[in-house]
């Protein structure tokens, strides 16, 4: 833009935001009155909500950053969340902190995205989509099957919470802890995106998303720079696994890592912007608020109104969740393709009307 | 030139401003409403049963008309409260049964909540095994009327799993109890059935799940126990659409009976049908899991007249409710009252039990506090008359209750030449 | 009698942006009108935009009497319309007699079409020989012979042809240029749009010099092939 | 070499063989529809597997107004005619078909027709939102647990009652009804005008809309071909298989999905090979891996060929899009 120059008193929203959400525990108003009206604590779903921020952070590096459509992201968030299961429980000799976990996690989710990526990252868009949705599959399956390893549907637990060291916090019933824990980390995963958008990196990403062709004429290798984002949207997904696991206490079922999962990461992503790192946390926010907020809450409303509703589903309002869901995706799609905080980019390619065309619409030559 | 603030700078600044203002508020409850919530999966197949259940604890409260006045045991002064019940879903419908993180919302919803005063759940025994720690913490008395898994209450000696249950009761203190009987007295008394039967060799599949997986191992190994093989035992993908190749297989092996350790939502209508569709007749036994109305509405009645279909109940149905003294009559006459038909699940009784465990143990700790409730709970139930027979909570929070019921599907044929199937007690079964 | 197309300031372009502004021109029966200008003039956008496939943003184009403002690309080449595109756009998973079937795709006259088959293996006897070959197959002469006759397969009022000779050698430019004076003759009219101003100028009428989404100049073939500015711009003198 | 197993495995193989391929048939007539409809639009239609779901819903409430049992009715006639089962069969095909075909043809009206030039990803999530809304509304109509679909045809061995090999009425009926539809589809694909007017349009729409097609027109009949298909293939499930449920649409349309990219997504006989693969992958698999396992199986399988075929199996290599 025209004002390149930064006037030293403009903040940007990203840096608000996140002074926001550090100021939120200090403001109590802001919680109590929140779990006056819903009877819901708002503080309590936030770290929640930072963690799928991670999750669609790393979903978002794949899809926003290369237009890889991921369809098995859940499966990368499940190896994160096991191996805080595996390296933490009691089930396993290991017992090792939280923090052990934290570093090994994403790093075995990052191997696990290459190993996947290596051989399948040529394959053509819907093709790799497929793939991915496979691989989530098998990965759900295996965590099933291989009780010995897993505790199958059970899932390992209780995962102990962080200790720090000369620190007694309460974990297990005060927010507060894992709210810092998980904003922290959220801020340091924006940071390093941040700094890797703007390096040599991020620009031959975007080069890739544009045009795979001419980014391979430029002598940009194009297999390395999939395989780059694969790998780092992978590692993100498991350390939001971590940290899942370390925040429900337990690695909850293999059921919950299923294509579900990855899709409403990719509904968040749509919804908020792809792309856009502000958006994608809108995204989130939005959707973690409709279904663990504001769907309890409508639901509470309408069996104290009418007590009689019970047993029909369509009285219920979780019963209307995916009609919601499908219905804001569609009129999304329509009308606002590049989601609610646009990232210029996507805006630019979703509105093709807007600008020059490379080639003739409907042109496949 | 004017000075343009920028508007997240202001946002901020709002924020701040508004919530340094209004400074610490703390919400402490309203002092004449005592809450109890349910935390079931009402969303999903388990839906009708846990219709039932919720019918089950409405009907308790109702009975006293949703006010319940306390005596406090010391100051002997008497206050009332309205009872205000919250029916919570642990479901989502996406999932189409309980997920865990939703019970831990729930979990934690009920734990800071200073009005909620008991915590009626949960119907699977993977979800109690996350709430119940959070719960324990908080000291909130917690009663299941379907949990059977053993492992909640029951130590394992020979299992690295060693931590069970101990780690369900971090506080150290007992705060879950159910009026069901646990899978161990249910897969001994199967086994028990299968011998009677005279089935001397038997297949056993499962779920996959907690609750199926743990039935069916027990039952296995009560087969050594009373001389009967077992041919094979695997598990099944409960997402799957059939199992006609696996039932051929089985074929292969011609076993005098199939035992499911599953639910009716993990399949067992499923494995029945295809059963008899690869040609076998021999019986199929499910646990409680599968004694309900939708399994047997789950395949035409031609199914169940080629083959019979067997399960265990942990107490008796409702038509038997009758005859254990108790109050399952007076349950009966008022369930139909309320809702105009005779409960059909079992379940239903449960919740009311669950109900009438609630109310008695408010009016034992004669006070609003979370921890009087539990202990009263634990301790002052005792010999208590309820909907399913005279029992007593043990220190654990299990049952005394061990009556259990054999049941299968029956098909009749009505004068208009319908026919249709449902479950029918068929006996008593006794250690 | 009236030209069989009119274009009257036509204005197209795509998104934002402006292509064509104010368009004017005509082809009449019998005619062959050659288009001529530099990469990016606007030469392929007004043939698309006439063809219906890039929608029209202002004025009118006429074509036999009829207005096209509007009309999907299906129904204009009903009236009578074909196309060679820019870059061939041959179906390659389909066989060339399949290629050659589609064109005939708005006709229902059996006898008529496989008399029409026989002239365009006449005319392209590579063709019968390739027959059975996907198009895809084909080499970039062969693809332009494809096209033209696929075109052709719908017997047109009007052959609107997008760079007949892009890419190919001399001696098949020199075969193509001769088919499409044939045809021609026979009473078809022909709207050329080249790169190859001087193949195209020899054998059109008339010609438009398009510059920048503007029709700048236009005359007698002839005299625009004398024009010295245009031999300078175009003309590589 | 294969006399020389004995005769009671060999027998189980036979079976497996047969549960394989008839099971594999309907995945291949669901998976047409969506090798249909990417060939032309380049979609994958995520919400073919819930129309199909929806169709068998629309079946089972029609056998529920005829008195056959349904939603909410366990009771069945006993002794309907073999003439009178055949008619209500045949008004449920009709009505199945016709219904799928018209709501698929609604859907790309209304929902995917708009997006024509929007980018690919555009139609792709709205396919997603079109699934989504499928969905509730099979879960509406059905409830959330699994439902009883009327066993109208006998389950009888066809080879005699103590035959060692079986086969129903049900598996002859899936095959019957599965290879003629897909011989049909592929000569009128190859054949007919408007078949190769699909041909044209899916390999260049601009070609094929300055030979005279409405390109348009032939997308909305892919669409209705596709979904009648889909609605042929849900009474034939519903019927073979006897349980319908609301999330049966997700996981039949995974493995049809899966069967159409296998075999070379956009092509007929793809389809056909990807669904038969998938099929036997789940038979031989629930006997020799176990049933748990199935799942695996079939995507591991998946991602293996694609490594080695990135197309599928008879997909011819295009060019990426430049």
């Amino acid at each position: 833009m025209a004002d390149a120059v930064k006037k030293p008193f403009r903040l940007g929203w990203e840096p608000a935001l996140f002074l926001m959400l550090i100021a939120f525990p200090f403001l109590p108003i802001f919680e109590s009155l929140f779990f006056t009206t819903t009877q819901r604590s708002l503080g309590d779903q936030m770290p929640t909500v930072f963690i799928f921020a991670i999750l669609a952070l790393g979903l978002n590096v794949v899809v926003g950053y290369t237009g890889i459509l991921h369809l098995g992201i859940a499966a990368f968030f499940a190896i994160g969340a096991y191996t805080a299961g595996i390296l933490t429980t009691a089930a396993y000799s290991f017992e090792l902190p939280f923090y052990v976990a934290l570093i090994v996690g994403p790093i075995l989710a990052a191997l696990l995205g290459l190993l996947l990526g290596a051989p399948t990252l040529r394959l053509r868009g819907d093709y790799l989509a497929l793939v991915t949705l496979g691989f989530g599959e098998v990965t759900k399956s295996a965590l099933t099957n291989l009780q010995s390893i897993t505790a199958g549907t059970q899932g390992l637990g209780p995962v102990p919470p962080p200790a720090l060291p000369g620190l007694d916090l309460d974990w297990a019933s005060d927010y507060r802890p894992f709210y810092f824990l998980t904003l922290g980390i959220l801020i340091a995963v924006v940071l390093l995106l941040r700094n890797i958008e703007s390096s040599r990196l991020g620009r031959a990403w975007v080069a890739l998303r544009e045009d795979e062709l001419a980014a391979n004429c430029m002598g940009l290798n194009t297999a390395k720079l999939k395989l780059a984002a694969f790998a780092l949207g992978s590692g993100l997904a498991g350390l939001a696994g971590v940290l899942y696991a370390t925040r429900l206490t337990s690695t909850s079922e293999p059921n919950a890592y299923d294509f579900n999962r990855s899709i409403f990461m990719i509904c968040c992503l749509i919804l908020g912007g792809l792309g856009n790192r502000l958006g994608v946390l809108l995204g989130v926010f939005i959707l973690v608020g409709f279904d663990n907020i504001l769907c309890p809450i409508i639901d509470a409303q309408i069996q104290q109104a009418f007590p009689a509703s019970g047993g029909k589903i369509y009285l219920q309002f979780t019963g209307w969740r995916l009609f919601v869901f499908g219905l804001a995706l569609i009129l999304m799609m329509r009308f606002r393709p590049e989601g609610i905080i646009p990232s210029c980019r996507m805006k630019h390619e979703l509105h093709p009307n807007e600008l020059v065309p490379v080639t003739v619409p409907g042109d496949r030559a | 030139m004017p000075i343009r603030l920028s508007i997240p700078l202001v946002a901020l600044a709002l924020v701040l401003i508004v919530g340094f203002a209004a400074g610490r508020r703390e919400s402490t409850g309203d002092p004449t409403v005592i809450k109890v919530v349910s935390s079931l999966p009402r969303s999903g197949s388990a839906r009708p049963q846990t219709d039932q259940i919720v019918n089950g604890i409405k009907l308790a409260f109702k009975e006293i008309g949703y006010r319940i006045e306390l005596t406090d045991p010391v100051t002997q002064q008497k206050t009332p409260y309205r009872i205000d019940y919250f029916d919570l879903d642990d479901a989502t419908a996406a999932a189409g049964q309980f997920t865990i993180e939703q019970e831990i919302a729930n979990a934690n919803q009920a734990r800071m909540d200073p009005d909620v005063m008991a915590y009626i759940g949960t119907y699977n025994s993977g979800a109690a095994k996350v709430s119940m720690p959070i719960l324990n913490r908080a000291n909130l008395l917690m009663v299941s009327p379907a949990n059977t898994a053993e492992r909640l209450t029951k130590p394992d000696t020979n299992n690295r799993e060693r931590h069970e249950p101990g780690c369900y009761r971090p506080s150290g203190v007992v705060n879950y109890c159910r009026v069901v009987p646990t899978d161990d007295l249910q897969s001994e008394l199967s086994a028990l059935w299968i011998r009677d039967l005279g089935c001397k060799k038997i297949y056993i599949l499962d779920d996959n799940q907690t609750y199926g997986q743990g039935i069916s191992n027990n039952v296995e190994s009560f087969a050594k126990k009373y001389g009967f093989e077992v041919l094979g035992h695997q598990s099944i993908d409960s997402k799957s659409l059939e199992f006609s190749s696996m039932m051929t297989t089985i074929k292969g092996l011609k076993p005098d009976l199939i035992y499911f350790g599953g639910t009716t939502q993990s399949k067992a209508g499923q494995l029945f049908k295809d059963m008899v569709k690869v040609g076998m007749t021999c019986p199929m036994m499910g646990p409680d899991g599968c004694f309900e109305q939708v399994m047997a509405d789950s395949a035409s009645p031609d199914v169940f007249e080629k083959a019979k279909f067997y399960a265990t109940f942990g107490g008796l149905p409702i038509d038997a409710l009758k005859t254990l003294g108790g109050r399952g009559g007076e349950f009966i006459r008022g369930y139909k009252e309320e809702y105009g038909k005779d409960p059909l699940e079992a379940y239903s009784s449960y919740g009311y039990e669950c109900g009438l465990v609630v109310i008695e143990a408010l009016r034992q700790a004669g006070k609003k506090d979370r921890d009087a409730i539990r202990v009263a709970a634990l301790t002052k139930i005792k010999n208590f008359v309820g909907a399913t027979g005279t029992w007593s909570f043990d220190e654990q929070g299990d049952t005394t209750n061990q009556t259990m019921s054999g049941n299968e599907v029956a098909v009749t044929t009505n004068d208009k030449g319908e026919r249709t199937a449902a479950y029918k007690f068929v006996k008593l079964l006794k250690k | 009698m009236p030209a069989l197309l009119t274009v009257d300031k036509l204005r197209s372009g795509y998104g934002p942006i402006d292509v064509l502004h104010d368009i004017s021109m005509t082809v009449d029966a019998g005619e062959i009108v050659a288009m001529i200008g530099a990469n990016g003039a606007g030469k392929t956008t007004t043939l698309m935009t006439i063809a219906g496939i890039v929608k029209a943003r202002a004025g009118t184009i006429t074509f036999d009497g009829q207005n096209l403002s509007g009309a999907p690309a299906h129904k204009i080449v009903r009236l009578g319309m074909g196309q060679s595109p820019e870059g061939r756009k041959i179906f390659p998973r389909l066989t060339v007699l399949e290629n050659l079937e589609m064109g005939a795709f708005t006709r229902t006259d059996k006898p008529g079409i496989a008399d029409d088959l026989e002239k365009m293996f006449a005319m392209f006897p590579i063709l019968r020989e390739r027959k059975g070959q996907a198009g895809g197959l084909l080499s970039g002469g062969q693809q332009q012979m494809l096209a033209i006759a696929r075109a052709l397969m719908s017997r047109p009022k009007l052959l609107l042809l997008d760079e007949p000779s892009l890419g190919l050698a001399p001696q098949i430019v020199v075969q193509i240029f001769d088919v499409i004076r044939d045809l021609n003759k026979s009473g078809m009219s022909v709207l050329l749009v080249e790169q190859n101003a001087r193949m195209a100028l020899r054998i059109a009428h008339r010609a438009y010099v398009l510059e920048t989404g503007r029709v700048t100049f236009t005359d007698q073939a002839s005299v625009v092939l004398n024009d010295p500015r245009i031999r300078a711009a175009y003309l590589g003198e | 070499m294969l006399l020389a197993v004995e005769p009671a495995l060999w027998n189980s193989l036979t079976q497996y063989l047969i549960n394989g391929l008839t099971f594999g048939a309907l995945i291949a007539l669901i998976a047409l529809g969506y090798t249909m409809v990417y060939g032309i639009v380049e979609l994958i239609n995520f919400a073919h597997g819930d129309l199909f779901m929806l169709g068998s819903f629309a079946s089972l409430s029609l056998l529920a107004l005829l008195g056959f049992g349904g939603l909410g009715f366990t009771a069945t006639m006993t002794d309907a005619s073999s003439f009178v089962i055949a008619g209500v069969l045949i008004g449920c095909a009709i009505l199945s078909v016709l219904f799928c075909a018209g709501l698929n043809f609604a859907v790309e009206y209304t929902v995917y027709r708009p997006l024509r030039n929007a980018p690919k990803l555009a139609p792709l999530v709205s396919a997603i939102g079109v699934s989504f809304i499928f969905m509730n509304a099979g879960l509406f109509w059905g409830g959330p647990q699994d439902v009883n679909f009327p066993d109208l045809i006998s389950n009888d061995n066809l080879l005699g009652k103590d035959a060692a090999i079986r086969i129903t009425y049900k598996d002859v009926l899936i095959i019957a009804v599965t290879v003629p539809l897909m011989l049909a589809l592929t000569i009128f694909v190859k054949v007919t005008r408007l078949g190769k007017a699909m041909r044209a349009t899916a390999q260049n729409p601009t070609a094929a809309s300055l030979m005279g097609i409405d390109t348009n027109f032939v997308i909305s009949a892919t669409f209705v071909i596709g979904g009648a298909l889909a609605g042929a293939a849900s009474l034939i499930y519903a019927v073979s298989m006897n349980t319908i449920s609301y999330q049966m649409g997700f996981q039949n349309g995974l493995y049809a999905f899966t069967a159409a990219v296998l075999g070379g997504i956009g092509r007929i006989p793809g389809a056909v090979l990807g669904g038969l693969i998938i099929g036997l992958v789940r038979s031989f698999g629930s006997a020799f891996v176990g049933e748990m396992w199935v799942n695996a199986l079939v995507f591991g399988i998946l991602i293996i060929i694609l490594i080695f075929r990135p197309t599928g199996l008879l997909g011819t290599p295009v060019r990426e899009k430049v």
